[in-house]
């Protein structure tokens, strides 16, 4: 099979699986095993196109041209492939994760879920592959559209106030901020084709360069930069699989992705240093930071906390994609890994407590290690990798992107990733500690949670400390990214 | 600029104004109509007043060569406008007609009312 | 002389104005309207537009007058007094009025013969136009000729304004009419018991028809041709009608032979136009009906006039019967 | 051949004397298909010809030009009749059952009566090339669509006819006066003639009074036909109130016809846009924004949900005219192209609308809920005419969304160009209503005879527009090469 069919089978698998699981809802059984082979085998064919050699030489593939000289195009890059081979991954897993999930708590619609799951990775395949702006806006504008039905599953008020919260901020981000921006850059360029080193040197002035930047940083809503971050914590009246999909996996990474990808394919490294926008990104993202590692400190209800968390580890990857050195450029792509492991680590791992003990709250997660020992344990080394401690692969990006910024001396930041590093043990640490350390409140009696979710939460947790132990495949893809020196 | 020779547009334009007045301003749907027929008729008339020559006769060919005849086509436009005036009344006294049965009256302003208060 | 008349008719006509603005009673503002439509076909004949005031009599005067009042018997007598206030309507009005004014600034004077309007196309009219299509009178020329393609839409604009009234208002026969009727039109069955009403009807029946045809069919010559003709033929019904009562009209003359008529009428209007094009012309082009160019603009005029006159006699007759046997009907 | 243009206008007119000797509803819609889709054909054929060839002219009657009435038929006319007829065809096979089901057995044959002579009117305004002409088709074409909208089922439909013939008929004679005064100044009916006797004469560049007013009337009485902001109140009850059939066919051409009056009068009389280069483009500009913002807005709050289409439409017919008093090439491809594109769209949702309507029997929000599940092909249709309308790329409305921001950056008006995505943004929020509406609330409890899909006769004309919306959206060449092309024709002025 050539390169070219398999970027678009990439996108085609998930997109024909939603097809099959709708055609599949009478069998509930075979609807779940079409979830899995369809996981399954998009995860072969992302896997088949990381051992092609000529996967990032090939000329984008044009899907169609709607206009002269704005086409729909596919193509990939190294950033891309991690990010698809990163979701493809974690949704095999969370597929396994979920089908316990939904039927352990009696969920209703679990058609529905599953075929928007399957959109939501289809677009998100879009996004990772795309070759241009406008395809890119169009998957991006698609997975917020797909999400939207998982995240008011319940149906309930809170769930479709929280639902109007996500999509409004997501839609009207994107399409009063992004979609000016991409008419903008394609209107000084006369082109929106990614490339490396950037389209826009040359054809806009510094001013112009700082005020296009900012309407791509806050454009791209599903980055979280703050002010735009309201809509995660929302987000969470989703069903906990879909909070995991969305937080750690599809939705937030293809913020941050998309945001990489502006930052080294639109603008270009060379141009941003030149006139010191990055900066201002580096403010921003700093800020964030700090801000939401504060707010999550105070959040009681689990899932709320590991959503600031999750703000404040997206802005990581933001800050050190801004710094434009080729050593934090090299951490950002491997938080996004790192990130994505730890964190649909923690959201299983609060999963299976609602499931197993119907707890939601912090603060009445005392002794539960002790019943659910798995589980806690898997969750104690994501903590680990949050905070940034080895074996955990957290660490090991902090690493890098700690050396970018001594690198670019750029010594606040420095300041900001300690201090954050401190915030994020003070709001995880006493989870676990409560967990295994606090007495047994509970009078019920409960032990694990179903066991394929505890397999898919060890899975997970193993992944984080085996990408500490063997980090060549991020690595090794981080390092083909146009920057400077690198 | 002789300004005695436009007395007869101006009058027109008066009448046409007068027209359009009773139109925009009633509230009851048949003098609307009436409205509208006194604004087209003048319409009418200015199009006629065009089409006069000083000293000519009705475009009627007559034996003598010399003889200067008014202009024959605004009359055949206007001929097409009266019977698109006609067509129009005859159109809107239907529905006049038609909302009388079903409102029960024909004041705009009471329409609205009832209208508002389902 | 022609501007004595010219003013005392421009005059006249802006007193009528006034007075339908002002009269809030509805029969009496209609009455005025036919009135102000009379005056402005007399303004017609004044500026030489004979063929307009003809129609005009006929149209503005009569079927729309009698239109109205039907209208009226069936709905209100009297207009309500506006709750607002007008001034709204009298800035704009004053403002649309003021442009037009502006406007007339660079035109050329009434009644110049040097305008420009006289001299381009309507120069071939009046000159060529007893030799290329051959009436004497040249507005036949041009209206059936010219621009029949104009006439074509005018005659289907009628049928439409027919088609439009039987949707909305349906065309039922009724045995027995209510006696309803407390208005300007009168009560049909009570004017049948008038004598002088029955004789006078019944000698000038036949003599509106027969006007009617000679109109139709002198129209060449003289001011008239398919459409007065039909509208004059459609009053002598109507006056058969308001005497003799509905049902006894559409006896005569039934809407289903009506409708058949109207629809004929425009059928053979373009049926001439379709039979110009089989024969090698163009749509209308009546030089190829005949081996003559004369003689065949003398056949397709004389065609499309009756088509003309045959549409608007049914419409006429059905917009009235239409409104007519509405009356008592209930919502 | 060479008397299609003729045909185009003739088969309908005929057709609708046809419907009204037999008087049978069948009989009745037999003709109007056969006609729309012999119009259509023509319309395809004459498109071709024009691309081939170049310029098509008809004498009527064999009288030349100045002296009889002549068709004229270039990019802009071949492309509007594309429109014109093209919905015509699509409409007429979807009529028979929603006809069947909102119009008496007994009045259905005027009704396709009435339909047919409207499509002779508007066909008959777009292809001739004589002034006073297009006054009497567009009478013709008014005068049925006002008995059309009457023919409604509410009684506000009686309404809604009533103010819209009182606000068509001013527009009407607004229009007569302005062709009077021009003719008056030039002694000729004929377009071109009078564009080529005001330049002659130089009428054009002397400031001639009567000249402006003739066009301030000109443009007055249009923007009412066409429902420009503020001049748009007849067109919301009308839309809302007419039968399915007659607000499908009207909004997807009877104000596209008028504002391609307004291009010829403008453009082509006034070769090459003049009167735009004056004042009079920003005199438009500020109506046309108004629309855009405040009809969406209005729409947003709108629980009628064909009421809320109608807004849409007067924000839309804002995006027309906002493209073409930019006045360049570029905005007035875009307008131009926004004619047919939103033919496309609001064909599609109208469409929508009547199926809804014919198996709920309301199109209150209420009414949608659920029909995610009950009526699942007619409601990813509507997801699909929504995207159209909101300019969501890969449909057919992002390519003329596009086009208008790019000929506003153009010029350098950020501003306009922030407001066209604001509007987007609006439409995003009123036909996000509507979706949430029917995919994710429960539906209601209904009876089991009311619920389910469309029939096939009104699915199969929907698909296929919702494939042209996405055809178009994909492959845009055809129509952005006509519109281009007739913006260039209208930009060159005539003479």
């Amino acid at each position: 099979m050539s390169t070219y069919v398999l970027i678009e089978l990439a996108i085609l698998i998930p997109a024909c699986g939603a097809l099959f699981i709708a055609a599949s809802s009478r069998i509930p059984n075979l609807r779940e095993g079409v979830t899995i082979a369809t996981a399954a085998s998009l995860l072969a064919v992302v896997a088949a196109l990381y051992n092609r050699a000529d996967l990032f030489t090939l000329p984008p593939i044009v899907l169609a041209q709607p206009l002269r000289g704005l086409e729909l195009q596919l193509s990939a890059e190294p950033l891309g492939l991690l990010f698809a081979g990163i979701a493809s991954l974690l949704w095999l897993i969370t597929s396994v994760y979920t089908i316990s999930y939904m039927r352990s708590n009696n969920e209703s619609h679990h058609t529905r879920l599953y075929v928007c799951f399957a959109i939501a990775l289809a677009s998100t395949m879009g996004i990772a592959f795309s070759g241009n702006l406008i395809t890119l806006f169009l998957f991006y504008e698609s997975l917020t559209l797909s999400t939207y039905p998982l995240v008011t599953h319940k149906q309930d008020y809170d769930a479709i106030a929280g639902g109007r919260y996500y999509l409004g901020i997501l839609i009207s981000t994107s399409v009063g901020l992004l979609l000016p921006a991409i008419i903008w850059t394609w209107h000084a360029t006369g082109t929106t084709t990614f490339n490396a080193g950037g389209i826009l040197s040359g054809h806009i002035g510094n001013g112009g360069v700082i005020v296009l930047l900012l309407l791509y940083a806050f454009g791209i809503g599903k980055a979280a930069l703050m002010p735009i971050h309201r809509w995660l914590p929302e987000a969470m009246v989703a069903p906990t699989p879909v909070s995991a999909l969305l937080h750690a996996v599809a939705v937030v990474k293809a913020g941050v992705f998309c945001m990489v990808k502006v930052l080294l394919y639109v603008f270009g490294a060379d141009m941003l240093l030149d006139c010191g926008g990055n900066n201002i990104l580096v403010a921003l993202a700093a800020f964030t930071i700090i801000a939401a590692s504060l707010i999550a400190l105070k959040q009681d209800n689990l899932k709320r906390r590991l959503a600031y968390s999750t703000v404040s580890q997206l802005s990581y990857i933001t800050m050190a994609a801004a710094i434009l050195t080729p050593l934090s450029v090299k951490g950002a792509v491997f938080h996004i890994a790192a990130h994505a492991f730890g964190k649909i680590t923690l959201f299983f791992g609060a999963g299976a407590i609602y499931t197993a003990a119907h707890k939601t709250k912090v603060s009445e997660l005392g002794g539960i290690g002790r019943r659910m020992p798995w589980t806690m344990g898997a969750f104690a080394v994501a903590c680990l990798s949050m905070i940034g401690l080895p074996p955990a692969a957290g660490m090991l990006s902090k690493w890098f992107i700690m050396q970018g910024a001594f690198a670019a001396d750029n010594l606040p930041v420095v300041g900001v990733l300690l201090l954050s590093t401190l915030l994020n043990a003070s709001y995880f640490v006493p989870i676990v500690y409560t967990a295994f350390f606090k007495p047994d409140t509970t009078n019920h009696r409960h032990g694990e949670a179903p066991w394929p979710m505890v397999v898919a939460l060890c899975a997970t947790a193993l992944l984080t400390v085996a990408l500490f132990i063997w980090p060549q495949i991020p690595l090794n893809l981080a390092a083909q990214l146009p920057v400077k020196g690198g | 600029m002789n300004w005695v020779g436009h007395y007869n547009y101006w009058v027109v334009i008066f009448l046409m104004m007068s027209g359009f007045y009773v139109v925009i301003s009633r509230g009851n749907m048949i003098k609307k109509l009436l409205g509208l027929n006194i604004f087209s008729t003048s319409v009418f008339l200015l199009y006629i007043s065009m089409g006069k020559i000083h000293g000519g006769t009705a475009p009627i060919l007559t034996d003598n060569p010399n003889q200067v005849y008014s202009n024959p086509l605004p009359h055949v436009l206007i001929l097409t406008a009266i019977v698109v005036g006609v067509a129009t009344t005859a159109v809107g006294l239907a529905l006049v007609v038609r909302i009388q049965e079903r409102y029960g009256t024909i004041e705009e302003d009471e329409i609205r009312a009832k209208d508002d208060s389902l | 002389m022609e501007v004595f008349i010219d003013i005392a008719l421009l005059t006249l006509l802006c007193i009528t104005a006034m007075a339908v603005v002002h009269i809030r009673k509805l029969f009496c503002a209609i009455m005025l309207l036919g009135i102000f439509s009379l005056l402005s076909a007399s303004m017609f004949v004044n500026m030489d537009a004979v063929d307009v005031a003809f129609t005009e009599a006929a149209v503005g005067t009569g079927i729309s007058t009698i239109l109205l009042l039907l209208g009226m018997s069936l709905t209100n007598t009297r207009e309500k007094r506006p709750h607002y206030q007008p001034l709204f309507s009298l800035v704009v009005v004053s403002i649309t009025g003021a442009v037009l004014v502006y406007g007339t600034m660079d035109l050329p004077a009434y009644g110049d013969p040097n305008a420009s309007i006289h001299h381009h196309v309507a120069q071939r009219y009046i000159k060529q136009s007893p030799l290329e299509v051959g009436p004497p009178n040249m507005v036949t020329s041009v209206l059936a000729s010219y621009r029949g393609y104009d006439t074509l839409g005018e005659t289907a604009v009628i049928l439409t304004a027919g088609m439009a009234l039987v949707a909305l208002l349906g065309m039922r026969r009724r045995k027995v009419l209510p006696m309803s009727s407390s208005s300007g039109c009168g009560d049909y069955h009570d004017m049948k018991d008038h004598l002088v009403l029955r004789i006078m009807a019944k000698i000038f029946i036949p003599l509106i028809l027969l006007f009617a045809l000679y109109v139709q069919f002198h129209g060449d010559y003289g001011p008239g041709g398919g459409f007065q003709a039909g509208v004059i033929f459609a009053s002598g019904i109507i006056l058969y009608a308001l005497i003799f009562g509905l049902e006894a009209a559409m006896k005569v003359v039934g809407y289903p032979v009506l409708r058949v008529l109207a629809a004929c009428g425009l059928l053979l209007y373009g049926g001439v136009g379709v039979a110009c094009m089989a024969l090698g012309g163009n749509f209308l082009d009546y030089n190829a009906l005949a081996h003559d160019p004369l003689h065949g603009q003398h056949l397709g005029i004389f065609l499309i006039e009756l088509g003309v006159g045959v549409t608007v006699f049914a419409i006429m007759v059905i917009m009235f019967y239409a409104f007519a046997s509405r009356r008592g009907h209930t919502a | 051949m060479i008397h299609l243009p003729v045909a185009l206008v003739v088969i309908p007119l005929l057709g609708a004397a046809v419907c009204v000797l037999f008087r049978r509803s069948f009989i009745a819609w037999t003709v109007a298909l056969a006609a729309a889709w012999s119009g259509f054909a023509i319309s395809i054929l004459i498109a071709v010809y024009i691309m081939k060839i170049g310029t098509l002219s008809y004498s009527i009657g064999g009288w030349p030009p100045p002296w009889g009435i002549a068709y004229h038929i270039d990019y802009l006319n071949s492309f509007v009749l594309l429109i014109v007829s093209g919905i015509a065809a699509v409409v007429m096979p979807y009529a028979r059952t929603s006809v069947n089901y909102e119009i008496e057995e007994d009045s259905q044959a005027y009704f396709y009566c009435l339909l047919l002579i409207c499509l002779a009117g508007l066909l008959g305004i777009t292809v001739t090339g004589d002034a006073f002409n297009m006054y009497v088709f567009l009478e013709l074409s008014s005068l049925s669509s006002y008995a059309l909208i009457g023919m409604g089922k509410r009684r506000r439909a009686l309404t809604a006819a009533y103010q819209y013939l009182v606000m068509g008929t001013i527009g009407a004679t607004f229009l007569l006066i302005g062709i009077g005064l021009l003719y008056n100044l030039t002694g000729t009916l004929n377009i071109h003639d009078l564009a080529h006797q005001l330049a002659v004469n130089n009428i054009i560049g002397s400031h001639n009074r009567t000249l402006l007013t003739a066009f301030a009337f000109i443009i007055v009485g249009l923007s009412l036909k066409l429902a420009l902001f503020p001049l748009h109140l007849w067109l919301p009850n009308a839309y809302t109130y007419a039968p399915s059939v007659a607000t499908i066919f009207l909004a997807s051409t009877a104000t596209k016809v008028a504002v391609y009056m307004l291009l010829r009068f403008c453009f082509t009389i006034l070769s090459g846009g003049f009167i735009f280069k004056l004042t009079l483009g920003k005199i438009l500009l500020i109506p046309a924004l108004a629309a855009i913002l405040i009809a969406s807005m209005v729409a947003i709050f709108q629980y009628d949900i064909k009421r809320m289409l109608a807004y849409s439409s007067v924000a839309q017919i804002g995006y027309m005219i906002l493209g073409i008093s930019l006045a360049t090439p570029l905005g007035l491809s875009a307008g131009i192209l926004h004619l047919f594109n939103h033919a496309l769209m609001k064909g599609l949702l109208f469409m929508v609308m009547g199926a809804v309507n014919y198996r709920i029997g309301a199109v209150y929000l209420n009414d949608f809920r659920g029909l995610g599940r009950t009526m699942p092909w007619t409601m990813a249709a509507f997801v699909v005419g929504g995207m159209s309308l909101m300019g969501i790329p890969l449909t057919a409305g992002f390519i003329s969304k596009w086009y208008l921001v790019q000929a506003a950056l153009e010029k350098g008006w950020w501003p306009v160009a922030a407001l066209i995505l604001i509007g987007s943004l609006l439409a995003v929020i009123y036909i996000w209503r509507v979706v949430e509406t029917a995919y994710f609330n429960p539906a209601q409890e209904m009876e089991a005879e009311s619920s389910g899909e469309a029939p096939l006769s009104l699915l199969l004309p929907m698909w296929l527009l919702v494939l042209a919306n996405i055809y178009f959206g994909i492959d845009s060449s055809i129509p952005v090469e006509l519109a281009g092309r007739a913006a260039t024709l209208l930009l060159g002025g005539a003479s």
